[in-house]
């Protein structure tokens, strides 16, 4: 059963992922991300992170990705002037890419178990306090001045957005 | 479910408390202020900085983590605050005339000036991947906004857009990073990664060592390393120029700061392979830096250039990863920030309304017209390049004889031989400057703001005085270690 | 059968009948709004069809049904047909977390009067609710037509703005509530002050009317209908559609409306609750479907009040609406978190 | 369970189909969209060790990147359309983006 959601959101996750550079709409594209962004959220509630999911779908499907859609839309750009694809970069980073590519997929794929120290939240207790209160009382106690940093942090974006849109002062 | 809330100690973060305080209170009293006097919030953001300062100084000595170890005081932080602080004290003094002459001055500039700083600050006590993650990050959203900040000129758009793209990829290099530690390890506290890395089982998780490089990615794209580092002419060619200079040191120096923190502290048992690689990138940079610099003709570009440069020298001290090693960058990037922003703090008073007079001919003859500004001039120019009286010279040598000390000999020898390369464009400015005519004759004449003259005063003085007297810096950037290597 | 079949059966019953219930629902409101209309205006509305003109809305549908499909041809083909389908699938999809009653006992079995009883209910709601938003924006755009593109682009900036003081006005229930979970929030205001009941409203009046205002607006409806604004913009984003597809925006225009005023009963009206009925010892099926009922009613007086509010009040200009929700609303709401915080440290 | 080097396997190519996507792409908006992929692959690794760590450290981290990238995508519409109001266009060709 999880296995085979699992299977069906990444594939869709992959082939909209795919969509998502391929297509020559920027409209399109948005789409298509809006739905890579869902399957994320279904593979988040398979791991146990409703929280997060509900998050990822109001925050990226229902804020940022608007966002985008708007400007696209507002800027009626159309599709690109030419066809074909280019590199952007120097080649040497692309080799770089490549390289770190293949040696990330090649170390999954042998990674026999998971080395990392193992926390007290296991799935059994997260399900006792309910997802969103222990991620709140980690939140709000270990990672308090993370919290505050992203008020000024977000602070900062909006001044950013207003100053440079605005039209004339 | 009661939430028991930790216990805060703000003391702890009083420099950051006051950067952010009075970053708001410029944007409550820019409403009331009409648009000739926002010079005022330069003043209202100087007596910020100078609290933050005050603050930092108050917390020298102390030595303990805090906010459930997300965060280190220690002296090494502190003393990162000291280096952000001066430059952002250098910069708003260059800016005040500078905005008003660009069209730019907006309330909004100085604000996004220490919420970006207060970002700085943040990295500099950063315990844990998360903060230094969300330094780096408020450090550089409001650098993408100050990059655009001249609306109407589509270079300094460019410039934001190339900065945003650029800077949020590499972000996403880096928290791939960071996730792969994390993932490996099971921690994001860099003193318990550490720990968990004598583990064998963690240590040679492949994992953490692609993790590691991800991480050197996104730092290098930060900080502008070679092969990472194509954004940075454009950028700081296109960015206004007060910026540009804030950019070249504070980034830099903050970058220096996180990559310090994650290497030295967190995966101090990896150095085995992370020295190799930083080896290579500080070649690269070094020289790729050095040579594209000698054929520029914009001063900007030919300060970003030189800017990668000096990257790649303090990446020597990285390398030598000893207490030497860290010292001498704390004494390099003191230096780097006054020399850097006395050069950009001339090529302010050059320059012309929408980034004209920027070409190096422009720099023709004033030499003579401008004696003590040209003296100046030469003297940032001489510290850049590293020579003898000044403390560019004193600053390439720590680093050099730390690197030399660890063995990295041929590294050093390749360094010294980039900073005699280095000489060439460093002293094609000052021919320019002495040698040679202007081509325009109708000049018209450098208005010296106070503010200006203010900073170029505090550089030329400091790299003066720790040109010839550097043992008390000196000193103080090697108890500024005392804790950070040992614990 | 296995438990899980049993289940699995339990559960499609709840989905149709509350998908039935919803389509009842649509169909009453068609009837209601029109001659809520009639009445508020001082005249008839459509009464020729069926008694009181109680069958209109078959006769509309059948209507609807029998009109011509055409697309635009200059359209965007695959989304302009898509977005209409999705907007009323969204809609739908955001009423499964809501509780319509208590809990049930039946053959030995703990029934929960709602389709999905999520942990995150409320969030649920929101996440749904931010997503119609692309039904709209989406139909604006692949019309290929100025009117419908303006619309679009209406509601998406009206529809960001008032998401905001609307997720804000909640905040101050949930701190109240604990949870996030809709049953939760229903099983505090269960609870009694001496006789008052402990509903919502009682003590979050500013939230409530935040969350009203803004709720009005993220349906789109008089006052704040500049999506469609049918004297300037002809009917904004709909304008190119016609027939079904027509229908389908309709068919969830109303079920949006009926599912937000099923959230304001929930969050703030006690939910199915019914006051004071506990002393009475009344057996505990008709218990439940009196509840059922009370909840039907509350909703139904919500959906009395969108109509009246719908026929009495004039549209707002553009950038009155959006300075109201930014420079009113969101002030509003943010300064109710705080006062609510303050109490809930100085009262504990 | 589904083991965790699926996750990380899926993360992986989502990441490198959007750094593919942003290596090929002339629209800046595109370009744009791809790096938000990337972050959200990202977000995914943090949520599968979070998960296989019993640690929720890993759910803070995507909590906190989302407000970053909020933050991020504000301040980068706003520049694409200043360079827009500047100069009608959205293709790096013509914004000459990556003259090095």
């Amino acid at each position: 059963m999880e296995l085979t959601l699992f299977v069906i959101f990444g594939a869709v996750a992959v082939a909209s992922a795919f969509m998502v550079i391929v297509s020559r709409n920027p409209v399109v594209s948005a789409l298509f991300l809006i739905l890579t962004f869902f399957c994320l959220a279904g593979l988040y509630v398979l791991l146990n992170a409703q929280f997060i999911a509900a998050l990822q779908i109001i925050v990226y499907a229902g804020a940022i990705m608007v966002l985008f859609v708007f400007v696209v839309m507002l800027l009626r750009t159309g599709k690109e002037a030419r066809r074909g694809y280019r590199l952007i970069f120097q080649k040497s980073i692309g080799i770089i890419f490549v390289v770190l590519f293949l040696l990330l997929l090649g170390s999954i794929t042998l990674m026999v178990s998971v080395t990392g120290m193992r926390g007290p939240y296991t799935a059994e207790a997260v399900r006792h306090i309910g997802n969103t209160q222990a991620f709140a009382s980690v939140l709000f106690t270990d990672y308090l001045y993370p919290f505050e940093i992203i008020s000024v942090l977000l602070l900062a974006g909006i001044i950013g957005a207003v100053v440079l849109a605005k039209r004339k002062r | 479910m009661p939430i028991p809330l930790p216990t805060v100690n703000l003391i702890d973060i009083s420099p950051e408390i006051i950067l952010g305080v009075f970053g708001v209170l410029v944007l409550l009293i820019d409403l009331f202020l009409r648009r000739e006097r926002k010079g005022h919030l330069a003043v209202l953001s100087l007596i910020g900085v100078v609290g933050a300062f005050y603050a930092s100084l108050r917390l020298w000595g102390s030595s303990h983590y805090a906010f459930s170890q997300s965060i280190v005081v220690d002296n090494l932080s502190l003393f990162f605050n000291g280096i952000f602080l001066l430059g952002t004290a250098l910069v708003i003094l260059m800016s005040v005339s500078y905005i008003r002459r660009e069209g730019i001055n907006l309330g909004e500039y100085y604000s996004l000036l220490l919420f970006s700083t207060l970002g700085m600050l943040i990295i500099s006590s950063g315990n844990d991947l998360i903060i230094l993650f969300l330094g780096l990050e408020l450090v550089s959203i409001p650098l993408y906004i100050l990059s655009g900040f001249a609306r109407t000129n589509l270079k300094s758009n460019e410039a934001a857009l190339k900065y945003l793209l650029l800077g949020v990829f590499a972000t996403a290099f880096l928290l791939y990073g960071i996730a792969l530690v994390y993932g490996s390890t099971g921690s994001i506290k860099l003193p318990m990664i550490a720990k968990l890395l004598s583990d064998t089982a963690v240590s040679s998780n492949p994992l953490l060592f692609i993790g590691m490089g991800m991480l050197i990615i996104g730092f290098g794209f930060k900080v502008a390393l070679v092969p990472f580092h194509m954004w940075t002419p454009d950028v700081y060619e296109g960015a206004p120029t007060s910026v540009t200079a804030f950019m070249s040191v504070g980034v830099k120096a903050a970058g220096f700061a996180a990559l310090l923190r994650v290497l030295l502290t967190a995966l101090d048992k990896l150095q085995f392979s992370w020295v190799s690689i930083l080896v290579v990138l500080a070649i690269l940079t070094m020289t790729v830096g050095n040579v594209i610099a000698l054929v520029q003709t914009n001063i900007k570009r030919l300060l970003a250039y030189s800017s990668i440069a000096h990257a790649g020298y303090l990446l020597l001290g990285l390398v030598a990863g000893s207490r030497l090693g860290v010292s001498s960058i704390l004494f390099y990037l003191v230096v780097y920030a006054l020399m850097n922003l006395g050069a950009f703090a001339v090529v302010i008073l050059v320059g012309r309304k929408g980034d004209q007079n920027l070409h190096l001919n422009d720099y023709a003859g004033l030499g003579y017209r401008y004696p003590l500004m040209g003296a100046a001039m030469s003297i940032f120019l001489f510290s850049l390049a590293g020579i003898p009286p000044t403390a560019g010279f004193v600053a390439k040598f720590y680093i050099f004889s730390a690197a030399v000390k660890e063995g990295f000999v041929k590294l050093a020898i390749i360094g010294v031989l980039n900073s005699a390369l280095s000489l060439f464009y460093y002293l094609r400015i000052m021919v320019i400057m002495y040698m040679r005519e202007p081509e325009k004759k109708e000049v018209l004449p450098i208005l010296f703001s106070p503010g200006l003259v203010i900073a170029l005063l505090i550089a030329v003085l400091g790299v003066l005085y720790l040109g010839i007297l550097p043992s008390r810096v000196l000193d103080l950037a090697t108890s500024a270690i005392r804790t950070f290597l040992s614990g | 059968m296995s438990p899980f079949w049993i289940d699995l059966i339990i559960m499609l019953i709840k989905v149709i009948v509350v998908m039935g219930a919803l389509l009842g629902g649509v169909v009453v409101m068609v009837v209601v709004e029109r001659r809520g209309a009639g009445f508020i205006q001082g005249r008839l509305g459509p009464n020729r069809v069926g008694p009181w003109g109680w069958l209109q809305p078959i006769a509309d549908g059948i209507k609807l049904f029998l009109k011509e499909e055409f697309i635009p041809a200059q359209a965007y083909k695959p989304l302009y047909l898509a977005a209409p389908a999705f907007f009323m699938f969204i809609a739908f999809v955001t009423f499964a977390v809501i509780p319509f009653g208590d809990k049930v006992e039946l053959f030995g079995r703990t029934i929960q009067l709602q389709i999905a009883d999520v942990n995150i209910g409320i969030l649920y709601i929101f996440a749904f609710a931010s997503l119609g938003v692309y039904g709209i924006v989406i139909a604006g755009w692949s019309s290929n037509n100025k009117f419908s593109l303006m619309g679009g682009l209406r509601s998406a900036a009206q529809m960001i703005s008032y998401e905001v003081a609307l997720g804000l006005s909640i905040i101050g229930v949930l701190m109240v509530g604990q949870s996030l979970r809709l049953n939760d929030i229903i099983g505090m205001q269960t609870q009694y002050w001496s006789y008052l009941p402990r509903w919502n409203i009682f003590i979050q009046p500013l939230g409530f009317l935040i969350f009203l205002i803004a709720a009005i607006a993220e349906v789109n409806r008089i006052p704040f209908d500049l999506c469609e604004a049918e004297q300037e913009l002809v009917v904004g984003y709909q304008v190119e559609y016609g027939s079904m597809k027509f229908a389908m925006y309709y068919l969830g225009e109303y079920t949006n409306l009926i599912t937000f005023s099923a959230l304001i009963v929930v969050l703030f009206f006690g939910g199915w609750h019914i006051p004071w009925i506990e002393g009475l010892n009344i057996h505990p099926l008709l218990l439940a479907l009196l509840q059922v009922v009370a909840f039907v009613v509350k909703v139904f007086a919500f959906l009395w009040f969108f109509v009246w509010v719908r026929w009495t009040f004039p549209r707002f200009r553009y950038d009155q609406l959006m300075r109201f929700g930014w420079l009113v609303l969101l002030p509003l709401a943010i300064f109710n978190i705080f006062v609510t915080g303050v109490v809930m440290v100085l009262i504990p | 369970m589904v083991p965790l080097s699926y996750y990380l396997l899926l993360s992986a190519v989502l990441f490198s189909i959007g750094a593919v996507g942003v290596l090929i792409r002339r629209n800046v908006l595109i370009m744009f969209m791809s790096i938000e992929l990337m972050l959200n692959a990202v977000n995914l690794s943090f949520v599968a060790f979070s998960r296989f760590l019993d640690s929720l450290e890993g759910q803070v981290f995507v909590f906190l990147v989302m407000a970053v990238a909020a933050a991020e995508v504000a301040v980068g519409l706003a520049i694409i359309i200043c360079i827009f109001r500047n100069k009608a266009t959205v293709n790096v060709d013509e914004i000459n983006l990556m003259k090095g």
